[in-house]
């Protein structure tokens, strides 16, 4: 294999990691606030949809996110009604909104566009322009450095670089203040929080407003990559991200790391799809499942114990 | 014996005339849907006491004082602090208002350090360094100024309750609380830590702060507060001077009885060794060894009280003995030696051996709270033939007559066997859980904080219960952290501390204050030598 | 009237269904008759829409696509008056018209433009779900690209073995640029929803694109090269014309009588040479002829070109 | 004390829960342009109307009778196995291997062994996810969630390259043989004069399904087992003390429920397919979840739970038929109910908690 298959390789990684990444890290907020969010999957559709739907007709991605972005807020706030408000089984209400985002966005895609679901392709300001950083071409020449500068660093869309920077913002956030040290609290122990003086609920729906507003970034990244939607397209995206985020152990630099890994299986899945060891060919459906295999190895602890904030999963209910 | 008075009402503690109140809580009534757990409560506290609140268990005493701290909701009623109407509508209202609270159950991170603790919530700024470097340099003072040392890097979980009930009194006190609320603060101390305690809250006092203290030990109420409450049933039955009453008077209070608050007991007459621990050692799941290689036995028409502090090793003993925790040593039952480790050492059959186990957590272990109380009656028999239809079927008719019929036998009210566990009260599941375990008629009775959470005229039974099983010649073994019950009913005393078996003692030949001793680590006894390094 | 049943991809999937849509569509247009149409969601419904459909009186009834076979053998005794049209699967019985396209030929033909098309020697195929239809698609183009270029090289991925593979974009874009790394320059994409993806990345990242079943030129005008366009629409279209008189047996759709072929509009018109032109109409010519034969993934699971 | 009498509880909430489910069905409908009433009036007609109708209602009602009950075994052991998708695969696998591997004589006998070769798979698949969660901790849920997408590739490929008719289209097993039909409801209602519609698929899994859920009702209230299972799922601590090994629940819980899981295959693989497809499970595991939750986790409950979907299922593809309303509007139908009855059912139960007790509180003055 030669280094420019290894940097199309890494180049292809980075493409399939960004919205597993912001994915994963809108399931971080949600859960180290203790709100498990299978829904994950639901929202990243919405979003896609209505990204490529206002980008299709605007003309313009930028809209489109902001619409996406809408879309994702609403559902997580429907999961914040139900899982906060009315203190409702949180995994239920997840399988219930990946139900609702799975016929919705066909049924409301098919009554505007007509075409099954589906929305027009986007093409031109519909869809995010790659940005080529300073000196791509310039330094493109010196050796190693340079088409590792070209080929994986530069020529990405401005969601790639925003989901890279979102995992510093995110450790800093959670680890640096004050906004971080409550919402982590919250995770663990929410009546410890409630006696501190702190509104559980408040910081549960915000912890849901910043996992809505990322997935919506995942789901018009994907629209704008596809340059448009397709029924069904977040294809199980969703969940690959929340086994990336047990596999990260809750954490946002693990979260780019699992992330990145997904991606690359997934690369190179995409190029050897059945590997030969000798005479025996792995075939594609393992190399497919994956993923899931080795996140249910992570899980067996082979690989080190990942323990899920200790709140999560139940409603925060002082009076029986 | 004073005779039951209402003086007290009227005259509520009598104020050094100066001092105005701190707290004035008036009308104050709570339910939890279908349970009042507080009807029309009017309280007074003067400023700079200590005031103390005792009554059963679901009087409706943290209920009380979590309205007072904004976590519930009054459903009426006014909260005045110095004087002034406030609007208690979260604990942040109340700690603005100048109070604090140590709840029953810590309310701490476990995975945050102590730092992070006291900070939560009352942050400085949206950035969390310099919240955290300022409350360093605050914390350190308040230590010095109160003997209230922690470190302040230290994990939670990393720390003993005693040393997490201290950064729980500087949470209150780094957000400058005048009241201080602590809830039940002792059940986890050893005496000496509850004297440290006390020696800080006299502290706090002298510096002008109101103190409330709820507690069921009648001893702490008579020894540190100025004025006490008496609740029951979610009332609030009386208010009086401590220096006006007298332990039975409060026991009368709480329970709308005359209470015993001595055991009547022959002295024993123990047989042979029913059970025989040698080198008994227990590694818990987090590779901590929680007893450390200990020697005991109990022998047939004898009760071995066990004292010490909760933590300190008795609860892995009583799980090892039941069969659900590993260990390595021996035990043998009756000159038979038990499995400790694989198959054959789980509670099953430990019951059909002859070991019962009434084990120190109701709740949690003892009872399914969701289960009627016929099906508590067979938990952990429920393979007994006996309560067989066929190989396959469970006989449920018969189950509930043979429930009913001990739960009749041990006084259980309501009688009505149909009732999930959790709707009876903490006394009565206490003794669903003694039908069971008594009257299987076993060789050794395991006890574990038998009347803990239980109130003072259900106490009068169960010890009575016990005492009867020892006189048909059991052997038991009571564990208990109330030094007032060890005492009482014990014929043997052992001390645990840390995992080791501190010292034994005979109840007639030693006191509380030596016992207190052994459960804090110091052993001055003649056996200190051999048993003090096991 | 006539109806007609759609499979569970949805008459919507911008490829096979959506094509015999148009040709019902077409029908009703130009002749101004009107007929039935359902979507499936569950394989145990097709029996249940083909009875549907024949107790209501609708006659024939056209179902489009492989799956219905099964279901089709046992209703279509039980409806002995009602005339069937079963699209890519052979079903044998006195009331059936069983429609079967040559993908293999058609995809010959792309092949063969797809040769011309590229400098190099490297070109690629990006399936849709792993079943051996899409395969046969895939030899019949690999054949032809090699009839020009034996020694080139033809990549064939498919997106994967699940239905899901019918509709992830974004994969289809990743296989394609993965092509392209490995020296692909023009990708012939049958994979449904999938396809959709595959052709957009193909124009982003420079490349030609092939599309399929339907004429999928316009999708993305000057880079799409042409379409392996399968005549559903006719398939559909001819059977509701001749309606409660439709005759039965087999159909074979082909290069012959245009079931199958490369289509070509204004949309790709820049990008066709008169070599290429040429070169496709020999090939034709000597496919209808027999002196080519194609070969047929599916008579033997197996494709000699690669 | 109760807050509520137990009728409230366990039928008025799910009704109201679902009626409200039902309105904003009625709402979406109409804002996508057509008649909530004559949708109502087609789906009822649709799944009630007819033996042909009910046939079809009943078909997929077994399917969730046998979803619902596996669900709801776990979570009597608070076990949440959201992998039943995966169990019915590898049921399918199951009965078809049994199916094809003999030419049986008489269905009679094939149904056992089919059964048996569902139970098992389906319990084998669950066994993996229950060991992880009982040795090692690892969280059921997503282990679970995981074993669904490898259930999808692991059929997949058995499909795809051992069972798969070789020159067939599509990803299918060959047909069973006539020895391996089951006798379907107009094949067991002829005898007694009933003309059931020949060609609903419902067929005699549909017994066997009632038959499990009195099975369950046996095992769970009357059993030792049941008893342990409700034992360990109440209060894990409580079960240890009681010497309820965890590990053995966990396992023997899940493996019942993978099991049941396993069995619904023999209602779509071997009563209707008669072959196995790829995807045969078409999201009844899901479902399940839901059924078990609207049912309370009781077997009367998840009986008509899984009637109600039954009924969603088969009155929606009318919809699809009759009214030209997208397929999709189902699945938006069904996260509704799933939504209300599943997550938000406390918005219904609070208010009607103080409605009792109000009542209650006058009924004492
Ligand atoms: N969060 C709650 N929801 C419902 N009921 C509650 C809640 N907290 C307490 N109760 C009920 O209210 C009553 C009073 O409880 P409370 O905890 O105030 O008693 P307490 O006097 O503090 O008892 P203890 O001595 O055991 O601590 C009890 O019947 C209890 O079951
Ligand atoms: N959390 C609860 N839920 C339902 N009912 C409750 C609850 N707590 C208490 N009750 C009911 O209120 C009754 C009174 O409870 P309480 O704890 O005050 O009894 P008690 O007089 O202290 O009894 P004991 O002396 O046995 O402890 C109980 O018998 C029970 O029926
Ligand atoms: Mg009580
Ligand atoms: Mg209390």
């Amino acid at each position: 294999m030669d280094y420019l298959t290894i940097l199309q390789i890494l180049d292809s990684t980075v493409r399939l990691a960004t919205p597993l990444l912001l994915t994963c890290l809108a399931g971080l907020f949600s859960e180290r606030a203790g709100i498990v969010d299978i829904g994950l999957e639901g929202k990243l559709l919405a979003a896609a949809f209505m990204s490529g739907a206002v980008a299709y007709v605007t003309g313009s991605i930028w809209l489109g996110l902001l619409a996406g972005v809408a879309a994702s807020l609403a559902f997580s706030m429907l999961h914040g009604l139900a899982s906060i408000t009315f203190k409702g089984d949180q995994l239920i209400s997840g399988v219930a909104l990946n139900f609702l985002a799975a016929g919705l966005t066909v049924v409301i895609g098919q009554s505007w566009f007509a075409l099954g679901g589906r929305t027009p392709s986007l093409s031109g300001n519909g869809r995010f322009g790659e940005w080529n950083l300073p000196f791509s071409d310039a330094w493109s020449k010196i050796p190693v450095f340079g088409p590792t500068y070209n080929e994986l660093i530069s020529g990405h869309t401005a969601l790639t670089y925003i989901a890279i920077l979102a995992v510093p913002v995110s450790w800093w956030v959670l680890y640096r203040t004050r906004f971080g040290l409550r919402l982590r609290a919250v995770g663990e122990n929410p009546s410890a929080v409630d006696t501190a003086g702190v509104s559980v609920v408040r910081l549960r729906y915000l912890a849901l407003v910043i996992a809505g507003v990322l997935c919506g970034l995942a789901g018009t990244y994907l629209a704008s990559l596809a340059a448009g939607f397709v029924k069904d397209m977040s294809a199980g995206r969703g969940y690959i991200a929340l086994a990336a985020l047990i596999f990260a152990k809750w954490r946002p630099w693990y979260a780019l790391s699992a992330t990145l890994l997904f991606g690359l299986l997934e690369a190179i899945g995409n190029r050897y799809q059945s590997i030969a060891i000798g005479d025996f060919v792995i075939p594609v459906q393992f190399m497919q499942a994956l993923p899931y295999i080795l996140t249910v190895v992570i899980l067996a602890g082979f690989i080190g114990k990942a323990i899920p904030p200790r709140a999560g999963g139940t409603p925060y209910v002082k009076e029986r | 014996m004073v005779s039951t008075t209402s003086q007290g009402r009227q005259t509520p503690a009598a104020p050094p005339a100066s001092e105005p109140l701190a707290i004035e809580l008036r009308g104050i009534s709570k339910a939890f849907g279908p349970v009042q757990a507080n009807k029309d409560i009017n309280i007074s506290v003067h400023k700079g006491s200590i005031h103390g609140i005792i009554g059963e268990n679901g009087a409706g005493k943290s209920t009380l004082m979590s309205i007072l701290y904004g976590f519930y909701k009054a459903d009426s009623g006014t909260i005045l602090i110095n004087g002034k109407e406030v609007h208690i509508t979260d604990s942040q209202a109340a700690i603005s208002a100048g109070i604090g609270m140590v709840f029953q159950h810590f309310k701490l991170i476990e995975n945050f350090t102590v730092l992070e603790n006291v900070v939560l919530g009352a942050e400085d700024g949206r950035l969390l360094r310099p919240s955290l470097a300022k409350a360093r340099k605050l914390l350190k003072k308040l230590s010095d100024e109160y003997e209230l040392s922690v470190d302040p890097d230290a994990l939670i979980e990393d720390l003993s309750v005693g040393h997490q009930q201290r950064v729980e009194i500087l949470k209150a006190l780094y957000r400058q609380a005048d009241i201080l609320i602590l809830d039940e603060p002792t059940g986890v101390l050893t005496p000496a830590e509850a004297d440290h305690l006390f020696r800080i809250l006299q502290g706090l006092k002298e510096q002008g702060k109101t103190i409330i203290l709820i507690t069921h030990k009648l001893r702490e109420i008579m020894d540190v507060t100025d004025s006490v409450s008496v609740m029951r049933r979610g009332e609030m039955t009386d208010t009086v001077k401590t220096a006006e009453t007298s332990p039975e008077e409060l026991a009368e209070l709480m329970v709308g009885r005359k209470v015993l608050l001595e055991v009547n007991k022959a002295p024993a007459t123990p047989g042979a060794p029913v059970l025989e621990v040698e080198n008994l050692t227990v590694v818990d799941s987090h590779g901590v060894t929680r007893v450390k290689g200990i020697d005991l036995h109990v022998r047939a028409g004898e009760i071995l009280g066990i004292a010490g502090v909760a933590g300190n090793g008795q609860t892995e003993l009583l799980e090892v003995l039941g069969g659900y925790q590993n260990g390595t040593g021996t035990i043998r039952l009756k000159g038979e030696e038990l499995d400790l480790t694989g198959s054959a050492s789980d509670g099953q059959s430990r019951r059909a051996r002859g070991i019962a186990h009434v084990p120190e957590d109701r709740h949690d272990e003892g009872l399914i709270l969701e289960f009627s109380a016929w099906e508590n009656i067979i938990f952990g028999y429920h393979h007994d033939p006996e309560y067989q239809k066929n190989a396959l079927i469970m006989d449920n008719a018969k189950i509930k007559k043979i429930a009913r019929e001990k739960m009749e036998r041990f006084d259980t009210r309501p009688l009505n066997e149909k009732l999930e566990a959790k709707s009876f009260s903490g006394g009565n599941q206490q003794k669903i859980v003694l039908a069971r375990e008594i009257e299987r008629n076993p060789d050794l009775l395991l006890i574990g904080q038998p009347t803990r959470g239980v109130d003072i005229g259900a106490i009068e039974f169960i010890h009575e219960q016990i005492v009867a099983l020892r006189d048909q010649g059991k052997a038991i073994l009571l564990v208990s952290v109330e030094l007032d019950e060890i005492l009482s009913l014990s014929d043997r005393i052992a001390v645990m501390f840390d995992g080791n078996i501190m010292g034994e003692r005979l109840p007639s030949e030693t006191d509380e204050r030596e016992l207190g001793m052994l459960m804090a680590g110091i052993n001055t006894g003649a056996d200190a030598a051999q048993t003090g390094g096991a | 009237d006539p109806a007609i049943i759609f499979d569970l991809g949805g008459k919507f999937d911008k490829s096979f269904n959506e094509s015999a849509y148009e040709g019902a569509e077409r029908w009703a247009k130009e002749t101004g008759g009107s007929y039935r149409d359902v979507e499936l969601t569950s394989d145990a419904q097709r029996e249940q829409a083909l009875r549907r459909f024949a107790e209501s009186g609708y006659n024939p009834v056209v179902m489009a696509g492989f799956s219905f076979a099964t279901a089709l053998e046992t209703v279509a005794a039980d409806y002995p008056d009602t005339k069937f049209a079963i699209i890519d699967m052979v079903v044998d019985a006195p009331n059936v018209r069983s429609v079967v396209f040559s993908e293999h030929e058609g995809s010959y033909l792309v092949g063969v433009a797809a040769a011309y098309a590229a400098k190099g020697d490297t070109v690629s195929f990006v399936g849709g779900m792993d079943i051996p239809l899409i395969s046969k698609f895939a030899c019949g183009y690999a054949q032809g690209f090699k009839s020009v270029k034996p020694e080139g090289k033809v990549i064939v991925n498919m997106t994967g073995t699940t239905p899901a593979a019918w509709n992830d974009p974004v994969k289809g874009g990743e296989l394609t640029r993965a092509q392209k790394s490995a020296g692909s320059e023009v990708v012939f994409a049958a994979a449904g929803g999938t396809g959709l993806g595959v052709l957009q990345t193909a124009k982003d990242e420079g490349m030609l694109a092939i599309g399929v079943d339907s004429n999928q030129n316009y999708l993305q005008p000057g880079t799409v090269l042409t379409s392996m366009v399968k005549r559903v629409d006719n398939a559909v279209f001819d059977a509701f014309t001749q309606g409660t008189e439709l005759e039965s047996g087999i159909n074979v759709m082909d290069l012959s009588n245009a079931g199958v072929s490369a289509a070509m509009d204004e949309n790709n018109a820049s990008l066709i040479t008169e070599e290429m032109k040429a070169a496709l109409a020999d090939a034709e010519a000597k496919i209808i002829s027999g002196e080519v034969v194609v070969h047929d993934y599916m008579s033997d699971e197996s494709c000699p070109a690669y | 004390m109760q807050a509520m009498p137990k009728w409230a509880d366990a039928v008025l909430i799910p009704l109201i829960s679902i009626l409200l489910a039902f309105f904003f069905s009625g709402l979406m409908i109409w804002a996508i342009g057509k008649d909530p009433v004559v949708a109502i009036q087609t789906m009822i007609q649709g799944a009630f109307g007819s033996t042909n109708g009910i046939g079809y209602t009943l078909y997929y009602t077994t399917n969730f009778i046998f979803t619902g009950l596996a669900i709801a075994v776990a979570y009597h052991a608070r076990l949440f196995n959201i992998g039943g998708e995966g169990q019915v695969m590898l049921g399918g696998l199951g009965v078809a291997l049994v199916c094809l591997a003999i030419d049986w004589p008489h269905w009679a006998l094939a149904l056992p062994a089919a059964m048996i070769g569902g139970a098992v798979f389906g319990a084998a698949w669950a066994f993996i996810p229950a060991y992880l969660q009982a040795k090692r901790g690892s969280h059921i849920v997503i282990t679970t969630m995981m074993f669904n997408f490898i259930a999808s590739a692991f059929v997949g490929y058995i499909l795809l390259n051992y069972l798969k008719v070789p020159g067939s289209m599509s990803t299918e097993s060959a047909g069973f043989s006539a020895g391996a039909h089951l006798p379907t409801f107009h094949e067991m209602l002829a005898p007694f004069g009933i003309n059931f519609s020949k060609n609903a698929p419902a067929n005699i899994s549909f017994l066997i399904a009632l038959l499990a859920a009195f099975g369950f009702w046996v095992l769970i209230w009357k059993t030792r087992l049941g008893y342990e299972i409700r034992s360990f799922g109440a209060s894990e601590t409580a079960a240890k003390y009681a010497g309820i090994n965890p590990v053995r629940i966990t396992i023997i819980a899940m493996m019942i429920s993978g099991a049941l899981c396993g069995l619904m295959a023999i209602n779509n693989v071997m009563g209707e397919a008669e072959r196995l497809i790829d995807n045969a499970p078409e999201g009844a595991g899901f479902i399940g979840i839901a059924v078990a939750l609207m049912g309370r986790n009781h077997p009367i409950g998840i009986v008509l739970a899984a009637l109600l979907f039954g009924f969603l299922y088969q009155g929606g593809a009318e919809l699809t038929f009759w009214e030209a309303i997208p397929r999709e509007l189902i699945v938006v139908i069904q996260g509704l109910v799933i939504m209300f009855t599943g997550a938000l059912d406390n918005m219904v139960r609070a208010p009607l908690e103080k409605l009792f007790l109000a009542l209650r509180k006058t009924k004492e003055a």
